[in-house]
């Protein structure tokens, strides 16, 4: 709060008037929030997201808005902090009354806020991978499941790399052990033996990795080609990286495909020693469209640096954006459940050339990209899906959840089991 | 000859890879060794060869340039080698118009393009008119393989020792002879040693026993992985109740083989794990020596410790962009300067808040607790939420290979060693220097001190100082381990309080004792226990520990102490 | 002592288990003795505090303690009170009580009472709390979270303060009273507690000619009913109250008997010259 | 003249814990008829997000509470006591995640979803009889009471203090955070539990189940309040605040020190276990960051800021700085650290006895509560 200079009674006058103004337009604005952290553990990540809905907004509202209205963004900062989460949800939904919420990076963020999207019909567009297994009336997940990124990625060390000996390294917690699962489930399906398969967990910020990686380099010296599935979380991955150059674990002999590893990510890491390791995303910044430059244009420009990346979760909260905007001038209102029901089927470019599609079980239809990390921290694709994958809620190779299918059209239900005809969870009687 | 490698190609069962392509590369090299020359071919037939296999190149496909790269070498070209290391090192470009293929040098946003057939000045290119010709790690590895066999006559024993490897990581028949064929002319002992532990393993194939007990004997105590999977797979018993290996002798000189295999890689391994919690606890022992000294002699409870060895991490970052050229000794330059950043803003802290505090311990946490968070949002605001890339220099990357079973990272060697310098240090100046009489006297008496003259204030500000400077330089060397991002400090602010309680607080051995044994004993826990486990382990035994011994592990004595 | 006794012994000294129950009454008297030290040693990092002292003190005698710095009066204090344990030796309260196996609280309940050196009462306390706290009675949690004292314990808190002349002074905070009035009430504190053998580590530095009269009296009074050990420095008053005297010097006693005695003894003069 | 006996004391008094008990009366009456009889929109309604918060605050006021016992009382100073809040917590977690049933997104009527996904195929002993209320709220006194009678044995035993115990404190709820962060552990991992649907029945979202919520966590907070009070009146507590001022002579007197520090201890963490019980359906999650030890110290920043010592200035503490923090992220999102920071810094500097010392300088002439005692 700036105060008032004691400078007559003019600037007073000037003052109330462009306050009441602004008063007068707020009440005529859409509220969107913005639930990501600020501070904190998950600032790293979540801060860009926060600056790429606030971008958009404005971009939106120099093209007028929506439906003749402008949009104002309200941001908080939930502070990397699951219960605040909760209340900061709650806040924006019954105080600030936002008619849409951009938000969440983390499996138990968007855990903790679930219940208060649900009881409060809010509306959430999550646009971070994650691991599946869940489907929310009131949530649009705009990054990948498991099967837009991890299967993609395992086929192609598989096939393309030749890869007969696995390790599913970690961080303990949801994702990685949800994908790890999977991805087991999915080797062993495909003739994988248990002793090449070696899994292993860490805590967060796990920051001494001289055994593990020892015992990587061990477990890939047996004579068959290895490879590593990393679902490492955040900020252990420079370490990890970092372990490995140093035991000259090279990408050529033990290649690391990475699920949570960007460019936002390696912009912060010494690229020297990842240079040949995978990622598996759905956008790369390199990806070479007219779309995706002029989206780099726009963002340095608005972000006021020349050297700021973009990445995956950017392009879902882009694209997340984009489909609500269309759903709303469909339903012509930002009523949540009349934007809910006008979300299904939207289609938006993407920015790597292609269509996304809302499907009926609040996911996206995404290519599958592989990229080989480049000295300059950016990403050389080096193989990617044909075609569209379908974004798929319930794992297909996991036993709890095979039968069980989401979809809000038909089914009006985020978890039909099939076998039992019975829909449980959320709309659950 | 482009119909005879297409036919060449289509043999089934002859998948395209590296051992494909070496397998060429490494017939042209026996070929040219045959003649005791290396070839220099200006025949027109090859030139067209190779300058079809060129273009062969500009393409996005990798499985076709892994071709293009197989038709290099038939070619059998003067600049084949060339062309391969600057498609190696990605200095390999075509140009979008007409699929020319150049060795290209970047300038600015211009390019400065060689053709590779006459080695000849091609001018300059705009940088958007051509396209880098990308590799794969499979390309690379192929690449690797078939470069090495260039490298196996180089003057230079080291390239050929590195040549030798490259070629161990896939044997076969072909290379087995050209190792042959190079045994007897190597001098030297390492790289004699290495080709004939690939010999060994090779003749461990041969019919003959006699060859396969004299490769077994070889073998015997060589720590080469290829060596124990072989014999390893030479003993095992398979489903129908026979082995690999179908002489009983030569089974029986593989188990005594594998044994002292065994014996040795165990020995190693105690080893590794040592080091590894060596290096852990220096880690430890670094976060915590500057707490040993704000917290262990002040009495201060600094929780803006992590923070200063964040701010001693962001400063080495700063640095490095300040001499991007000389990022090998930016490092160096960071240890002075990140001393004098954290000490300077340890001394603002003491100033600005502390002295007014002195005598409550407990309110001291509370102050700190708030210039942490001030710390931590200022950086932020300056750096940007995100995590910084600090550069690793080439000294610091890589390892320190004692043999094939046991290597020394060389960033954690320098830890430990950096860590017993520091330690080293700061003892000379606590015993040493006035200023280290003084700090002990006030940190035993502050009244008595004071009446005696010495300023303590200013031994205060000093003292913080001192220990804020440490925790800077500290964060020196945790940019080079970990994330250099806000949160730096938090991650490390618990562990260092527990080194400092363990070893008994006032006591920089019980801090150097404490951490180093806290680093063995988390690393020897790791391999049975998992990392958390570990961990979780030894903050129990640090609990039972201090309900053992109340003081840590070197409690002050004497009377003063008791009360 | 061997582990299942030590965990029981810890576990008493947490729970109190056994306090309220049947106890050998402490401090068994009839042979004419309360205190035996015998052979006692304590070292500090090397520094002999306490070289095999030897010393007894009879039931109702009030015995002076004096002795150059260092000489060992605090440690010994510390080794008969269970803040300190000995290298080696032996310590009983009268026949029965080995003093060596009870923690402090227990040695306070057996009957030894203790006043610092430098007062300490609880400075956050009124004067009345200060008493309240130390007034003889069961300590246990139990009781002192369930009831208020009874009226005997307030009877006798009357009379301490009375002795000590701190009526008017009850409610305020300890903190605020001067020097001697604290030195005063802990003695209060020491007589409310009503031990059979009480240690009072320099009774009279800081007193006024007034008080220190005032306090020789009230010393020489509770002598007989209980047993005093007084460590003093200020020789006159050791005259005005001491019937027996004894020496230390580096850690053992050097010599023992009346006042005069002592002072013409030819070691102490040394020991005190040379100083 | 004479001590009167504390439960008399208990509502007169100090003019601190009349305040107090006057707010806390005020609020638990007025903010759920705010609630339930004005319709939304009114001027006079009152959001359940607001009441949640109430709610909320108030759970950390009973934590502040406990862990002003310990530390302003007794001299103890816990960086631990987010440890038996969370396991509280966890107790109460427990019981909701059975209460959810067939509810959750599996569908298995026994065993909770994150169990289903990491394939186990029964639910493990510990979590048996979660699903009775009753089991569950026993076991959120015993297991934080237990921890603390059993930690405190071995530390308050061999007479581990100050910072020593401090750090201890801290050892262990940062093994407990980094245990219960194993998925292994069939806590949930990461995640935690949340998703809660029922408490005794009753929809937890309801607006009724959130009055109930908020009466419980007021009156949780206002019988905690007495307690403390009731025992601090008490010769116990003069006896537990001479521990604090100078342990050995409390000794010397004749105390069991160690007896009384371990049960004051122990009911502090029981304390702590009520709040962690009451706060978690409340906000609807319970997760291992719970036992984060940076946690442990802001609840020590909290009492300090409120004023050491004064059980109603740690209520004041807990419910501002918790303000604040509610007020700063949301108002000034970028900015708030600092001035949270800045706010510790001036407190310490300027405040040493918390902001009621602030208050109570400009109370003129109140006489000083002790006096009041005799």
């Amino acid at each position: 709060m700036r105060k008032t200079k004691p400078g007559g009674l003019k600037q007073l006058a000037a003052a109330i008037a462009l306050m009441s103004a602004m008063a007068a337009q707020a009440a005529d604005t859409i509220k969107v929030g913005v639930l990501h952290s600020l501070s904190g553990t998950m600032a790293i990540s979540e801060t860009t997201l926060k600056d790429t809905v606030l971008m958009l907004i404005d971009e939106q509202n120099k093209k007028g808005g929506v439906m003749g209205k402008k949009l104002e963004a309200v941001v908080v900062d939930p502070a990397s902090n699951w219960p605040l989460f909760a209340e900061k949800a709650e806040q924006l939904l019954v105080k600030d009354k936002v008619s849409v919420v951009f938000g969440c990076w983390t499996s138990v963020s968007r855990k903790s806020v679930l219940p208060v999207f649900e009881k409060n019909n809010g509306l959430l567009f999550y646009p971070v991978q994650y691991e599946g297994e869940e489907s929310s009336k009131n949530v649009f997940y705009t990054g990948a499941a498991p099967n837009q990124q991890a299967i993609p990625a395992v086929d192609y060390l598989m096939n393309e790399v030749g890869v007969k000996r696995w390790v599913l390294a970690g961080t303990d917690y949801v994702y990685p052990r949800t994908t790890n699962k999977i991805l087991e489930a999915y080797l062993k399906a495909k003739g994988v033996k248990d002793e090449d398969i070696m899994i292993n967990y860490t805590p967060f910020g796990h920051s001494n990795w001289q055994r593990i990686v020892a015992d990587i380099k061990k477990f890939g010296s047996a004579g068959k080609k290895t490879g590593v599935v990393s679902t490492i979380n955040g900020d252990a991955n420079v370490p990890f990286y970092k372990e490995l150059g140093n035991q000259k674990i090279s990408a050529e002999d033990i290649p690391v495909v990475a699920f949570s590893v960007g460019e936002e990510e390696l912009s912060g890491i010494d690229t020297k020693p990842l240079v040949g390791h995978l990622a598996a995303w759905n956008y790369f910044m390199s990806v070479d469209t007219p779309a995706n430059a002029e989206f780099i244009k726009k963002w340095r420009a608005f972000i006021k640096n020349n050297k700021r990346v973009t990445n995956d979760p950017m392009e879902a909260h882009v694209i997340g954006f984009n489909m609500w905007v269309k759903a709303v001038e469909k339903a012509k209102s930002t009523e949540v459940s009349k934007v809910i029901d006008a979300m299904v089927g939207i289609e938006v470019p993407n920015l790597s050339g292609g269509t996304a599609k809302m499907l009926p079980n609040h996911h996206l239809t995404k290519p599958v990209l592989i990229g080989e990390v480049r000295a300059d921290g950016q990403f050389d694709t080096v193989w990617q899906t044909d075609g569209l994958v379908p974004g798929d809620a319930w794992s297909d190779y996991l036993p709890g959840s095979k039968d069980i299918e989401a979809d809000w059209v038909k089914l009006k239900c985020g978890n039909y089991n099939t076998k039992t005809l019975k829909c449980s969870g959320q709309n659950y009687e | 000859m482009t119909n005879l490698s297409c036919t060449l190609y289509a043999v089934p069962g002859a998948s395209p890879g590296p051992p494909f392509l070496a397998r060429r590369a490494l017939w042209w090299l026996a070929f040219a060794l045959m003649l005791g020359m290396l070839v220099r071919p200006a025949a027109a037939a090859e030139s067209t060869a190779f300058e079809q296999a060129l273009g062969n190149l500009a393409t996005t496909n990798f499985k076709q340039k892994e071709r293009a790269v197989g038709e290099l070498l038939d070619a059998r070209h003067a600049n084949t080698r060339t062309v391969l290391n600057a498609l190696l090192e990605g200095n390999l470009y075509y140009r979008k118009d007409d699929k020319r293929v150049f060795i290209g040098a970047a300038q600015d946003t211009s390019l400065r393009l060689q053709d590779p057939l006459t080695m000849s000045d091609a001018g300059i290119a705009d940088a958007s008119d051509c396209t880098k010709i990308t590799t794969n790690n499979q390309l690379r590895k192929a690449l690797k393989s078939a470069l090495a066999s260039f490298d196996l006559a180089d003057p230079d024993a080291d390239v050929r020792l590195a040549a030798v490897n490259e070629l161990l990581r896939s044997l076969d028949a072909d290379r087995v002879s050209i190792l042959r064929a190079r045994q007897s002319s190597e001098n030297n002992d390492a790289v004699r040693t290495a080709i004939q532990t690939g010999l060994a393993i090779a003749d461990l194939d041969s019919a003959d026993a006699d060859v396969r007990l004299a490769a077994v004997d070889q073998l015997e105590g060589s720590l080469n992985p290829e060596a124990f999977n072989r014999l390893s797979a030479s003993v095992a018993r398979a489903d129908d109740g026979s082995y690999a290996e179908p002489d009983e002798n030569v089974r029986n000189a593989a188990r005594a083989a594998l044994n002292a295999i065994n014996n040795w890689r165990s020995f190693y391994s105690t080893l590794e794990t040592l080091f590894f919690g060596l290096s852990l606890g220096s880690v430890l022992v670094l976060a915590a020596i500057g707490l040993a000294i704000t917290f262990g002699v002040m009495g201060v409870i600094n929780m803006a410790h992590g923070e200063l060895m964040m701010l001693g991490a962001y400063t080495t970052y700063v640095i490095q962009l300040l001499m991007p050229q000389h990022i090998g000794a930016s490092v160096l330059v960071a240890i002075p300067v990140a001393f004098a950043v954290a000490g300077g803003v340890g001394v603002l802290i003491e100033r600005g808040v502390m002295r007014f505090l002195y005598g409550r311990p407990l309110e001291t946490l509370l102050a700190t607790f708030g210039v942490s968070l001030v710390l931590q949002q200022i950086v932020r605001d300056i750096f940007s939420a995100n995590n910084r890339p600090v550069e690793t220099p080439a000294w610091m990357a890589g390892s320190l290979q004692v043999n094939e079973a046991f290597s020394i990272t060389y960033n954690r060697l320098y830890v430990v060693l950096f860590m017993l310098i520091v330690f080293a240090i700061l003892q000379l100046v606590l015993k040493k220097t006035s200023l280290g009489l003084k700090v002990r006297a006030v940190a035993q008496n502050r009244a008595m001190a004071k009446s005696m003259g010495v300023r303590t204030e200013w031994v205060d500000a000093l003292t913080f100082g001192l220990g804020s400077g440490i925790a800077g330089v500290a964060g020196v060397a945790l940019s080079q381990l970990t994330n250099v991002g806000p949160n730096l400090g938090q991650s490390y602010i618990i562990d260092s309080f527990m080194v400092v309680v363990f070893g008994g607080v006032g006591n920089l051995w019980g801090t150097l004792i404490g951490g180093m044994s806290l680093g063995v004993v988390n690393q020897a826990l790791e391999p049975y226990a998992g990392a958390v486990l570990a961990k979780i382990l030894v903050l129990i035994a640090l609990i039972l520990f201090i309900q053992r011994r109340p003081r840590g592990l070197f409690p002050q004595k004497g009377r003063a102490a008791e009360s | 002592m061997n582990a299942s006794t030590a965990i029981r012994n810890g576990w008493q000294k947490v729970f109190g288990a056994g306090a309220r129950g049947a106890r050998p009454a402490p401090g068994d008297t009839s042979h004419g003795t309360i205190l035996y030290l015998e052979d006692i040693s304590v070292s500090f990092d090397g520094f002999k505090a306490l070289n095999a002292l030897t010393l007894y003190i009879d039931a109702g005698e009030l015995r002076c303690i004096i002795g150059p710095n260092g000489a060992g009066k605090t440690t010994m204090m510390d080794v008969i009170t269970g803040k300190t344990r000995p290298d080696a030796g032996s310590a009983w309260f009268g026949q029965t009580t080995d003093l060596l196996t009870l923690s402090e609280p227990q040695i306070a309940e057996a009957g030894i009472g203790r006043k610092f050196q430098k007062p300490t009462v609880f400075e956050q306390h009124t004067v009345m709390e200060n008493l309240e706290l130390a007034v003889a009675g069961h300590k246990t949690l139990w009781t002192t979270l369930r009831s208020p004292l009874d009226r005997r314990q307030h009877e006798r808190i009357e009379e301490v303060l009375e002795t000590i002349r701190l009526q008017d002074r009850r409610s305020m905070r300890a903190g605020m009273l001067s020097h001697g009035q604290k030195q005063w009430l802990e003695i209060g504190m020491l007589l409310a507690q009503e031990p059979r053998l009480l240690l009072v580590d320099e009774p009279v530095a800081g007193m006024t000619p007034q008080e220190v009269e005032r306090t020789a009296e009230l010393l020489l009074s509770l002598a007989g009913k209980h047993s005093v050990m007084v460590v003093e420095h200020d020789m006159d008053f050791v005259r005005s109250i001491a019937h027996k005297v004894t020496v230390l010097h580096e850690g053992h006693v050097l010599a023992e008997g009346t006042i005069d005695e002592v002072q013409n003894d030819p070691r102490v003069v040394e020991v005190y010259l040379g100083e | 003249m004479q001590t009167s006996h504390p439960a008399i004391q208990l509502l007169i008094g100090e003019r601190g814990t009349q305040v107090f008990l006057a707010l806390l009366l005020t609020v638990g009456v007025a903010a759920p008829i705010m609630h339930l009889a004005f319709p939304e929109g009114s001027a006079l309604h009152l959001s359940s997000y607001t009441m949640t918060l109430m709610g909320k605050y108030m759970t950390y006021a009973l934590l502040a509470i406990a862990v002003d016992l310990v530390w302003g009382y007794c001299g103890i100073l816990s960086l631990g006591h987010a440890a038996f809040f969370a396991l509280g917590g966890y107790a109460m977690g427990m019981y909701l995640m059975r209460q959810i049933g067939t509810r959750g997104v599996y569908g298995d009527p026994l065993l909770p979803d994150f169990m289903v996904f990491l394939n186990w195929k029964e639910l493990p002993w510990f979590w048996q009889g979660f699903d009775m209320f009753w089991f569950a709220a026993l076991m959120v006194i015993v297991v934080p009471g237990l921890l603390a009678l059993a930690f405190g044995w071995l530390a308050f035993r061999s007479r581990v203090s100050g910072v020593y115990l401090s750090i201890i404190t801290q050892a262990l709820t940062y093994a407990l955070m980094l245990a219960f962060f194993r998925n292994d552990m069939g806590f949930g991992g990461n995640n935690g539990l949340t998703d809660f649907k029922d408490i005794l029945g009753a929809n937890i979202n309801a607006s009724e189940t959130r009055v109930a919520l908020f009466l419980t966590s007021a009156a949780a907070l206002g019988l905690g309040y007495l307690a403390c009070r009731y025992i601090t009146l008490s010769r116990a507590g003069r006896v537990v605040q001479a521990i604090r001022d100078a342990e050995s002579r409390t000794r010397f007197i004749g105390y069991r020190v160690e007896s009384y520090k371990l049960w004051v201890f122990a009911f502090s963490a029981v304390l702590a276990g009520i709040a962690g019980a009451l706060y978690v359906p409340q906000v609807g999650i319970i997760n291992p960051s719970e036992f984060q030890p940076i946690n442990s110290i802001e609840i020590v920043i909290w009492v300090a800021v409120g004023g050491r010592g004064t059980l109603y200035g740690a209520v004041a503490g807990a419910v501002l700085v918790n303000y604040a923090k509610t007020y700063f992220t949301a108002t000034i999102p970028e900015l708030w650290l600092y001035a949270l920071g800045t706010l510790f810094v001036i407190v310490t500097l300027f405040l040493p006895k918390g902001v009621v010392g602030l208050a109570d300088k400009f109370a003129l002439r109140r006489p000083a509560a002790r006096t009041v005692t005799a």
